[in-house]
């Protein structure tokens, strides 16, 4: 761990790794979807905090509203809507052969991609010591977002639109379904 | 000219035929939903939107044949990206003019549908253009969120909605690891623009780094997932026999396209000094995808799974060109992607036109005898079924497919003589069940108790008529295609190919 | 007549002309208009007239190459050259030499014979039925006349889809498990060879860095490594050896010739089965002479090819189904053209091109006598034949003499093309040779026995007592394959002198490179 | 290339050219018109072949047909066409009747002047003529060209004389039959080759004549097609010739291979080039053998010939008796300047030219068909031929080649109009007998007095009594046997061990023995026949009848020949002792072809002193009249039984009429096995199992299998396919990373 | 602290994953997917403290994806909970084979 980091943000980063995983653990083996729902908003705030920690306020703030905010709640909903709510859903998870051979599958990922542990990133890419600080005080937290998103990434930006149109426009089409689905 | 990318007016004016598409599609789309939905309303925005189509092929054609160039940037101005575009605007095409007919008769209603259609299509030119990671996983996802609903359009057909949730759900969770795969690509060279990427891979000699080898090998399982290529293809035989007739063309033709053609250009772009790290991942990738392909299709009865399994051996044709990993393997890929979607295109307007509604007859068994009662259209069915067997005159331009991608397997700096010989090997099973349609068709005899096919309106005939005389008339004289493809290597590759001769 | 035929500049447009003819035939003959006939009837009977001139006239205009080919020149014939695929390097390239002539005036002799053979046995899709024979035509001889690898394959892979259908929609019973075994099986060796030729035109790339498929320059590389061209060889062998059939390849072949409607038959055993020996000579002796002169390789082959006349006869012997046994008679008459060709004497190749071409005329007549059969009585099994010279003495004395041609009594052409073939073998292989020889016993033994069965013995089925003997037109198209079968076999020397020069530059060339390479394989 | 030369330079020198000689391309043609024109009329469906003997309708007892030999349904259902009051004779019989005989009886005419031309001449050279190239090819040059010298101008005399007598028999004792047209254009198309096979100028081309012939009497033995036993001896006859043709053309091989040519004049002039005694030249004359062996019924390959007897009878007379079956002595004569180089081969050819002459007169002891006893006696007298050949005697054994032309066709014949007689008389009270058993015959001098006369002088003959024909050639050939012995490259020469002089007295003993039983079964035929009481039955005996003129004629000129026919070659010893007239004839004609080559086995070896021929000849005589006697004491005709009462003979005599159980043993040791295992192992497990049903269709199912296999895993779960995806994930990773 | 979160990373992406294959509720599968896709996003704002805000901003089009695709995914699985009544996915094959 690099030295320059101030032990607070240390100590957080760990907790709060700890409870992302705990979350996503107990998240993964519910059988309710509501349970389920609710530890991953558990994980999704976990990881807002790291976000915090390695400097990405901003994205912090997004991940709560979006993810936690938005996304879930729809999801929530949609658990209500169709009335999924209780565990009734039985023999959701699979058998525990299943499971012992996933938790296997998992482990086996794992092994593999920890090969990326050993990373180490050419130094002349990484941006010099205390640049960021200086970004964040030249143009604050969304500035430093704000500058590459509409300059360098203004063609993605558009695309981001022109997609959430294509999933509105989809959900209507299937959403409209009671009305052409009844004819 | 050429495009100065940084400036905005000059990127706005690269993607001059995207945005035309684009556009035209958000206008139709108020248009669609002006009205309440009727069947003739989606008659009239799916003609437009073939309008649209035209006017874009236009566009892109002008774009062409102006030769425009561009600095390097998010996107690519080459002629790679023009054949791509052709190519699924030609499928989509297709698919909306198929599309008229088989919703009138389906009672798929909502004219969305056809602008759906279109703004995946965009996606598609996206995709094709990018020369950036971030474009890249945009385009992937505007062109699939849109067929996701697309597949699940026939609200009335529970299999339809079926498809549609294993679609989504196995395509959104392959995204997460094209996504992942993005990611570490970009930790690695710490940059996603795929010149960056090249350019970074060599400065910093990066070819054994782990984070850039998982983040590949997690790109292949995205893409490989994309172009239904074993083991990521699972999903195809589903969603195809689940999706509306032409949609499950689209997806056979178009969305497959699109795949490989940004597969392509990551490929040859971003990682063509590391061909000996991906080479035999992608080798065994190809390799696998044809026995299986093609081994499996053999036991299908149901047409369109049987076509599904047929694009699933394709995809490891055009793997094949992928290994070569030189600029004449991309020509090689476009002129092997045109053949076949004409020829799938064909095909599935074939299966549209016999459909009855609900398809309930999807059954080969049920084409028996189809020679005497529908002549022309059980001609065209052979000629398409040859063409995607890749046989000589008959099968038209499918031959010179094959023809090509075997040319570039044994050219190229690292010839792949074994996997071309694994390819005619596969293609000669895939005579089994290609033939097994041909053989129903015209020397079973004929049901007494069926009933015969009630004559498809125009569109769906048109597009039958219109790709297997392409398929033919290139198919004699393919020359044109062939010194166009030749030119449409991405615009990067070339010194990096010849570099390797 | 020559100088008739200089007049019209028969030579510049011929070669492009046979392949036309029978493609505007297939047209004309499909734009009939079409006459459904009531209780089973032929259906638009005007179909076959069309067909059946267009045949003529294309065998008369082919005839005209008898006189315009010149024997002293052993180059390409009449040849044309146009640019079809640059960007491959693929041209359009026809040329005829001694053999080619040959095999072209066999095949467009032998079409309208099988055509009018199944005038009447062929009742429903009828132009279906000759357009595709036009078709058919078309490719087998563009095989015959390519100079470019890559037209040849074309045209090669083209033959298979009208004999496809044929065998498929008018055959016999099992058509259908036919049709699919006769594509599947030759399909396979052909996409090997399609890998090798591919692999040679990129091996003759031009200057330009286009691949280049032409015959004359792939010949002209000399570089192949001998273990490449070994493996190239090896496809190309395989390839041809379906089509001829050699012995363990050959199982196809009754299949396809039993179920497949008497003109198929014909044509399968008459001009298809020769594609292949054509291919050896034209293409995998010239082209991997190094390779196929290897003592092993040359010796298997071969042993193979005199296991094919033993084992063909005497599994002919015991076959209960006439066609069949015809049809394994032709395996044993191909073993003996393979051994001509590899035993590669001056006489044992111009033998094989012999045996060729009295094979075409012989069983293509005796598949058309079955037709004949078949048609009166619709059995084909012997055992419901005898004694039946007495109710037909013309179709005996027909069968007869058919037969003992097939035998290869010498005055009749199978006796030439054996002979030529024996004793040019003997010169280089004598054991093989006599062991071969003893085909000749063979063959009498299952022919007159079976010929035995339908003609002679007591007339005991009461059914076969009022068979009507042939009538004009099976006759008309009779005479000719005996008037064939009597020339070639008592006057077969202009035939001779036309093949020799071809064949004397294909034993040269093989000879010399062959020696140089097994001398080189020995040094390594 | 050679042959050119022999066709363009030798023609013009020979000094026959520009005489008749030059028309003898139409000797050959003349028969084929006939065969053309009575061709073209057999092909008129109504005639065309016999009523099936065999349909119930004419036979009640068409069950028990299957004991009796075939033969008689045969000779029945033909010769008087089974039914007369049903069958008339065939509507263009009587044009057939002029053309068929004619064209023989004209290229006999031209023969004869072609005779007479060359005895003027005498030309020392062959004359050949060249008409067309038949197969050009490189250093392999084959003309079509015929060739004629004095050989070949005996045959033709025997052929065409012979042929025209027999064509006339024909006329009378085919007269009902309804394939009367067919049955003159298989003659004429005979005659045709046969003409061909002795004219050829070449192999190749006297190859075309050798098979042409096997092919007629293929189809004349199987004449009466309708009875499988007739198609059977037919197809039986061609299969056996072919066997002997394999050796013939692998003959051919080794001469080309190793001198490059092929035609006579060729040959002759290169044959010193093998080296004489070479093994390459023994392997050729002894291939070379087979086929004759084969062609003139020699051991092993005799078996066809008795079957054979199942056509016609005059084609037994002309085909399996004076001529064809005569081709072979005729090649080896021809090959003489091969032979002679060869000891080995020609003491092969001899020994197996003794056994055969033993070993068929053995069985000829003991055979009841009239025509099978001449049969055997055929292939014996072969057996004489071969010997007189392989000791080099050619004159000799061409010598007894005619001669036996002669009383062989006089024997068949006479046969022939015993069988007519008999036939009539049982087709009358429709009897179900057989015509053709000496045992239902007997006594029938009475009735046929002119056939009976013939034949004892026939009968005489083939046993070597003199003055008849046969005494002179066949003491000729034990003549030269024994002065072989004496002194010549054969004696000294050794032959599987056994000296050269030793195996030819052998032999010459091996003659006598032969010539001693052919007296006794002749006579045994003759008494049994004519002689004794009749055995027909009283209803039958009425109808009993001598032959008409035009079959009687042909028999008087025949008898005539045989007493004239052995003034051809007086032996020196007879001349010296009674002036008849000059002798040797034959071999002074016969010498500029054989003469070198007998030189040669000769060796120039003393010649045998007078005093001992005559001994030898006196002795031969001696025995033969032995024979005759010991038949006549031995037999009693008047106590033979008829056929249906008679009772197989056992022990070694059952074996004999057997026939030594040599068929049977064939059947069984060669023919059975063969289908058995081209059926069951070759088609069956090979053919259709192993290549086609393991290696094509085991592959196509495999594939299938897979792809069943392949759609089952594809359960519609889509947890499984997230399976299957991560589980390509692992190893993509693992590609990527383990490393 | 990049290698930790790297680490992190992996272990819920891989979480995710397993979940994907031990459930069978098709809302609860598109959660881990969720995750997953959350996962991501903790890689991209690590590496941004190396490379700059870029990473960061992949984060912001990364919620929109998902966002878009947790909108239209929710109306797919509504779809066909209107035809059988249940997300669970053992009960949807009718397509099969």
């Amino acid at each position: 761990m690099d030295p320059h980091y101030p032990l607070f943000y240390v100590f957080h980063f760990y907790l709060f790794g700890v409870i992302a995983l705990a979350s996503a653990l107990t998240f993964v083996t519910r059988k309710s979807p509501v349970a389920a729902a609710l530890w991953l908003v558990n994980t999704m705030f976990s990881l807002a905090a790291l976000y915090v920690m390695l400097d990405a306020q901003f994205i912090g703030v997004m991940q709560v509203l979006v993810y936690a905010g938005a996304i879930m709640v729809v999801f929530l909903f949609v658990v209500m809507l169709l009335n999924l709510g209780h565990p009734s859903e039985l023999a959701d998870a699979r058998g525990k052969w299943w499971k012992f051979a996933a938790g296997l599958v998992g482990l086996g990922l794992l092994s593999e991609i920890m090969v990326i542990l050993r990373v180490k990133l050419p130094q002349q890419l990484v941006v010099p010591r205390g640049f960021n600080e200086q970004q964040l005080q030249k143009l604050n937290a969304v500035g430093t977002i704000a500058e590459p998103l509409f300059k360098e990434y203004l063609l993605a930006f558009e695309l981001t639109s022109v997609l959430l149109l294509v999933a509105i426009a989809g959900a209507v089409v299937l959403g409209r379904g009671r009305a052409a689905g009844a004819r | 000219m050429q495009f100065d990318l940084a400036r905005p007016a000059q990127l706005t004016s690269a993607l001059g035929p995207d945005l035309l598409l684009m556009g035209g599609a958000m206008l139709l789309l108020i248009w669609a939903g002006w009205r309440r939905e009727s069947d003739e309303h989606q008659r009239s925005v799916g003609i437009l939107s073939m309008a649209l189509c035209i006017f874009t092929m236009v566009a892109v054609g002008y774009y062409a044949y102006q030769g425009y160039t561009a600095t390097v940037g998010a996107v690519a101005v080459d002629n790679f990206r023009w054949a791509a575009d052709e190519i699924f605007l030609i499928a989509t095409l297709g698919t909306i003019a198929m599309s008229l007919d088989y919703n009138r008769r389906e009672g798929i209603t909502p004219g969305e549908s056809h602008v759906l259609l279109l703004l995946a299509t965009s996606g598609m030119m996206i995709l094709a253009a990018a020369r950036d990671l971030i474009i890249v996983f945009l385009g992937i996802e505007l062109m699939s969120i849109a067929v996701y609903v697309l597949v699940g359009l026939n609200r009335r057909r529970e299999r339809s909605a079926e498809g549609a949730i294993k679609y989504f759900l196995l395509g959104a969770f392959s995204t997460a690891f094209l996504l992942y795969g993005i990611a570490l690509v970009y930790g690695a060279t710490g940059a996603t623009n795929f010149v960056a990427i090249k350019t970074n891979v060599v400065r910093f000699s990066l070819g054994h780094d782990p984070l850039l080898l998982v983040g590949i090998a997690l790109l292949v399982v995205g893409f490989g997932f994309k172009v239904a290529a074993a083991p990521f293809h699972m999903w195809a035989p589903d969603v195809y026999e689940g999706a509306p007739t032409p949609i499950t063309a689209y997806m056979a033709a178009a969305v497959k396209a699109a795949a490989f053609a940004a597969f392509f250009r990551l490929w040859l772009e971003a990682f063509p000094t590391l061909l000996t790290a991906w080479h035999e991942a992608v080798w065994w990738l190809a390799a696998i995808t044809m026995v299986v392909g093609n081994v499996v299709a053999l036991a299908q009865r149901n047409i369109k799974r049987l076509l599904a399994y047929s694009s699933i051996a394709h995809a490891g044709y055009i793997l094949v060109a992928l290994v070569v990993g030189t600029s004449f393997g991309s020509s090689a890929f476009m002129f092997y992607l045109f053949a076949y979607t004409m020829a799938t295109l064909g095909a599935f307007g074939v299966v549209v036109a016999l459909g009855r509604s609900g398809e309930d007859n999807m059954d080969v068994e049920e084409y028996a005898g189809l020679w005497s009662v529908r002549p022309g259209l059980s001609v065209a069915m052979a000629i398409f079924m040859l063409a995607l067997l890749g046989f000589p005159i008959f099968g038209g331009i499918g031959f010179f497919a094959k023809w090509y991608v075997l040319q570039a397997a044994l050219q190229g700096p690292f010839p792949q003589t074994r996997l071309a010989i694994v390819l005619v090997v596969t293609s000669v099973v895939s005579a089994g069940y290609y033939l097994y349609v041909v053989m129903v068709m015209f020397m079973k005899p004929r049901a007494s108790a069926a009933l015969v096919p009630e004559r498809s309106s125009g569109w769906t005939s048109a597009v039958v008529w219109a790709s297997a005389a392409i398929i033919i008339i290139f198919g004699l004289f393919p020359d044109a295609i062939v010194s166009f493809t030749q030119k449409s290597a991405p615009a990067v590759v070339r010194d990096v190919a010849l570099q390797q001769q | 007549m020559a100088s008739f035929l200089d007049s019209i500049g028969y030579n510049g447009w011929i070669l492009p002309a046979l392949l036309i003819i029978p493609l505007i035939g297939a047209i004309a003959v499909l734009l009939i208009p079409a006459r459904e006939s009531g209780g089973g009837g032929v259906e638009t009977p005007a179909a076959r007239q069309v067909a059946f001139w267009f045949f003529l006239l294309e065998f008369v205009v082919s005839l005209g190459l008898w006189w315009s080919f010149n024997p002293a020149d052993t180059g390409w014939q009449a040849s044309i050259d146009l640019a079809w695929i640059p960007t491959w390097g693929v041209r359009f390239t026809l040329g005829i030499d001694g053999i080619a002539l040959m095999m072209i005036l066999l095949t467009t002799f032998i079409m309208p014979l099988s055509v009018l053979g199944s005038f009447t046995s062929v009742r429903t899709k009828v132009r279906s039925y000759y357009a595709l024979l036009l078709i058919l035509t078309s490719g087998m001889l563009g095989v015959f006349l390519a100079r470019d690898l890559f037209l040849f394959y074309v045209m090669w892979e083209v033959m298979l889809i009208p004999m496809y259908f044929i065998i498929g929609i008018w055959g016999g019973e099992r058509r259908i498990y036919a049709s699919v075994k006769f594509f599947i099986y030759t399909f396979l060796p052909s996409l090997l060879m399609l890998v090798a030729i591919i692999y040679l035109g990129l091996h003759a790339r031009t200057a330009a860095g286009t691949p280049d498929f032409s015959y004359d320059h792939i010949l002209a590389i000399g570089s192949i490594p001998s273990r490449t061209a070994l493996w190239l060889f090896a496809a190309f062998f395989l390839a041809f050896a379906v089509k001829v059939p050699m012995f363990p390849f050959h199982t196809w072949l009754p299949d396809a010739h039993v179920e497949a409607p008497t003109a198929g038959s014909v044509i399968l055993a008459g001009i298809m089965l020769k594609m292949g020996t054509f291919g050896f000579l034209r293409f995998a002796l010239p082209l991997f002479p190094g390779a196929a002169m290897n003592p092993t390789v040359r010796m298997t082959i071969l042993v193979l090819a005199v296991i094919g006349i033993i084992y063909g006869a005497l599994v002919a012997m015991v076959q209960p189904d006439f066609k069949k046994l015809v049809a394994y008679s032709s395996v044993s008459h191909l073993g003996f053209v393979m051994l001509g060709i590899f035993a590669l004497t001056l006489q044992s190749v111009q033998g094989a091109l012999m045996v060729m071409i009295n094979h075409g005329v012989s069983t293509g007549a005796l598949f058309l006598l079955v037709g004949i059969m078949y048609e009166r009585r619709h059995t084909r099994l012997l055992e419901n034949y005898g004694g039946i010279a007495r109710v037909v003495p013309m179709f005996a004395a027909i069968l007869t003499f058919v037969s003992l041609s097939s035998i290869g009594l010498p005055g009749t052409n199978g006796f030439v093309g054996e002979f030529l073939v024996l004793i040019g073998s003997f010169r280089t292989f004598p054991v093989l040779t006599i062991v071969a020889t003893t085909g000749v016993i063979f063959a009498a033994v299952y022919l007159l026995w079976a010929i035995q069965r339908i003609l002679f013995n007591r007339l005991d089925k009461p059914e076969n007592a009022d068979m009507p003997d042939v009538n004009r037109r099976e006759l008309a198209l009779l005479v000719p394959l005996i008037a064939a079968i009597l020339w070639l076999g008592i006057y077969p020397a202009p035939v001779l002198r036309r093949m020799e020069g071809s064949a004397q530059m294909l034993v040269n060339r093989v000879e010399g490179a062959g020696s140089v390479a097994t001398v080189s394989e020995a040094t390594r | 290339m050679l042959l050119q030369t022999a066709g363009t330079l030798v023609a013009p020198a020979s000094a026959l050219s520009g005489t008749v000689a030059e028309w003898m391309w139409l000797l050959p043609v003349l028969p084929l018109l006939g065969f053309v024109i009575n061709g073209l009329l057999s092909l008129n469906s109504a005639h065309f072949g016999p009523r099936d003997p065999n349909t119930p309708a004419h036979h009640p007892h068409s069950e028990g047909a299957a004991e009796a030999p075939a033969l008689s349904h045969a000779e029945e259902a033909g010769a008087v066409g089974d039914d007369h009051h049903v069958v008339k004779r065939h509507r263009w019989a009587g044009l057939s009747s002029i053309v068929g005989p004619g064209v023989l009886i004209l290229s006999f005419v031209l023969a004869a002047m072609i005779w007479w031309a060359m005895v003027n001449a005498h030309p020392e050279t062959p004359f050949v003529q060249r008409y067309f190239s038949w197969m050009p090819v490189g250093d392999l040059q084959i003309n079509a060209a015929f060739q004629l010298d004095q050989l070949s101008m005996v045959m033709i005399l025997v052929i065409t004389g012979v042929g025209a007598l027999i064509h006339v028999f024909s006329v009378g004792y085919m007269r009902e039959d309804p394939g009367y047209p067919r049955f003159f254009a298989y003659l004429n198309l005979f005659v045709f080759f046969m003409l061909v096979l002795v004219m050829g100028s070449s192999y190749p081309v006297l190859f075309v004549g050798w098979e042409g012939v096997g092919l007629c009497s293929y189809l004349l033995i199987g004449f009466w097609f309708n009875d499988k036993a007739n198609a059977d001896a037919g197809k039986k006859a061609f299969i056996v010739n072919r066997i002997g043709d394999f050796g013939f053309l692998v003959a051919m091989f080794l001469l080309f291979a190793n001198i490059g040519v092929l035609d006579f004049v060729g040959v002759s002039a290169r044959a010193a080039d093998l080296g004489a005694g070479s093994a390459v030249v023994t392997a050729i004359c002894l291939f070379m053998f087979l086929g004759c062996a084969g062609k003139s019924a020699q051991i092993p390959l005799y078996i066809w010939l008795p079957d054979a007897m199942a056509g016609p009878t005059p084609v037994s007379a002309l085909i399996h008796a004076a001529t064809m079956v005569t081709a072979g002595v005729y090649l080896i004569a021809r090959s003489a300047v091969l032979f002679s180089m060869s000891p080995v081969a020609s003491l092969t050819v001899a020994v197996v030219g003794a056994l055969t002459a033993i070993f068929a007169a053995t069985i000829g002891l003991k055979q009841w068909d009239i025509k099978k006893v001449l049969a055997y006696s055929t292939i014996s007298q072969l057996g004489y031929m071969f010997v007189g050949v392989g000791v080099g005697a050619y004159v000799s054994g061409m010598f007894h080649l005619v001669t036996h032309a002669f009383f062989k066709a006089l024997l068949f014949l006479g046969s022939g109009s015993v069988i007519h007689a008999m036939h009539a008389a049982y087709h009358h009270t429709h009897s179900q007998e057989d015509a053709q058993d000496m045992r239902n015959m007997g006594g029938l001098k009475r009735y046929l007095p002119v056939t009976c006369v013939l034949m004892w002088i026939a009968t005489l003959a083939i046993s070597g009594i003199p003055p008849f024909a046969g005494f002179f050639s066949k003491d000729e050939i034990l003549g030269s046997v024994f002065a072989r012995a004496q002194g010549s490259t054969l004696a000294s020469a050794s032959w599987l061990g056994i000296p050269g002089n030793i195996l030819l007295y052998i032999i010459y003993g091996v003659g006598l023995a032969a010539a001693f039983l052919t007296a006794i079964y002749m006579t045994r035929m003759m008494l049994y026949t004519f002689h004794g009481p009749v055995r027909t039955g009283d209803e039958e005996e009425k109808h009993l009848h001598e032959a008409p003129w035009v079959m009687t004629g042909p028999l008087v000129v025949l008898g005539i020949l045989t007493i004239a026919g052995g003034w051809l070659n007086l032996p020196e010893v007879i001349t010296d002792m009674l002036p008849l007239g000059p002798s040797e004839v034959l071999t002074r004609w016969l010498d500029p072809v054989v003469g070198t080559a007998t030189a040669r086995v000769v060796a120039g070896a003393p010649h045998v002193p007078a005093s001992t021929e005559q001994m030898l000849v006196g002795g031969a005589v001696v025995i033969a009249v032995l024979g005759i006697v010991l038949a006549f004491v031995r037999l009693k005709p008047d106590r033979l039984p008829r056929k249906r009462d008679a009772v197989p003979e056992h022990g070694f005599e059952g074996v004999v009429a057997n026939k030594y159980y040599v068929d049977e043993g064939i059947d069984k040791a060669v023919v059975i096995p063969t289908y058995a295992v081209s059926r069951n192992f070759l088609w069956r497990l090979i053919d259709n199992g192993l290549i086609d049903g393991f290696f094509v269709n085991g592959s196509a199912a495999l594939a299938r299998g897979f792809g069943w296999v392949g759609s089952r895993l594809q359960t519609g779960n889509v947890g499984i396919y997230a399976w299957v995806l991560v589980v390509g994930v692992l190893a993509m990773l693992g590609a990527f990373t383990l490393r | 602290m990049l290698a930790e979160s790297l680490a992190l990373t992996a272990a819920l992406f891989i979480i995710g994953v397993v979940g994907v294959l031990v459930h069978r509720n098709a809302i609860i599968i598109f959660m881990c997917v969720e995750l997953m896709l959350t996962a991501v996003n903790l890689t991209f704002v690590a590496f941004s403290r190396y490379y700059g805000a870029a990473g960061q901003v992949f984060v912001v089009f990364v919620m929109t994806v998902s966002a878009a695709e947790a909108a239209v995914g929710l109306a797919i699985i509504i779809a066909i909970f209107r035809h059988r009544q249940t997300v669970n996915l053992k009960d949807i094959n009718l397509l099969r084979g």
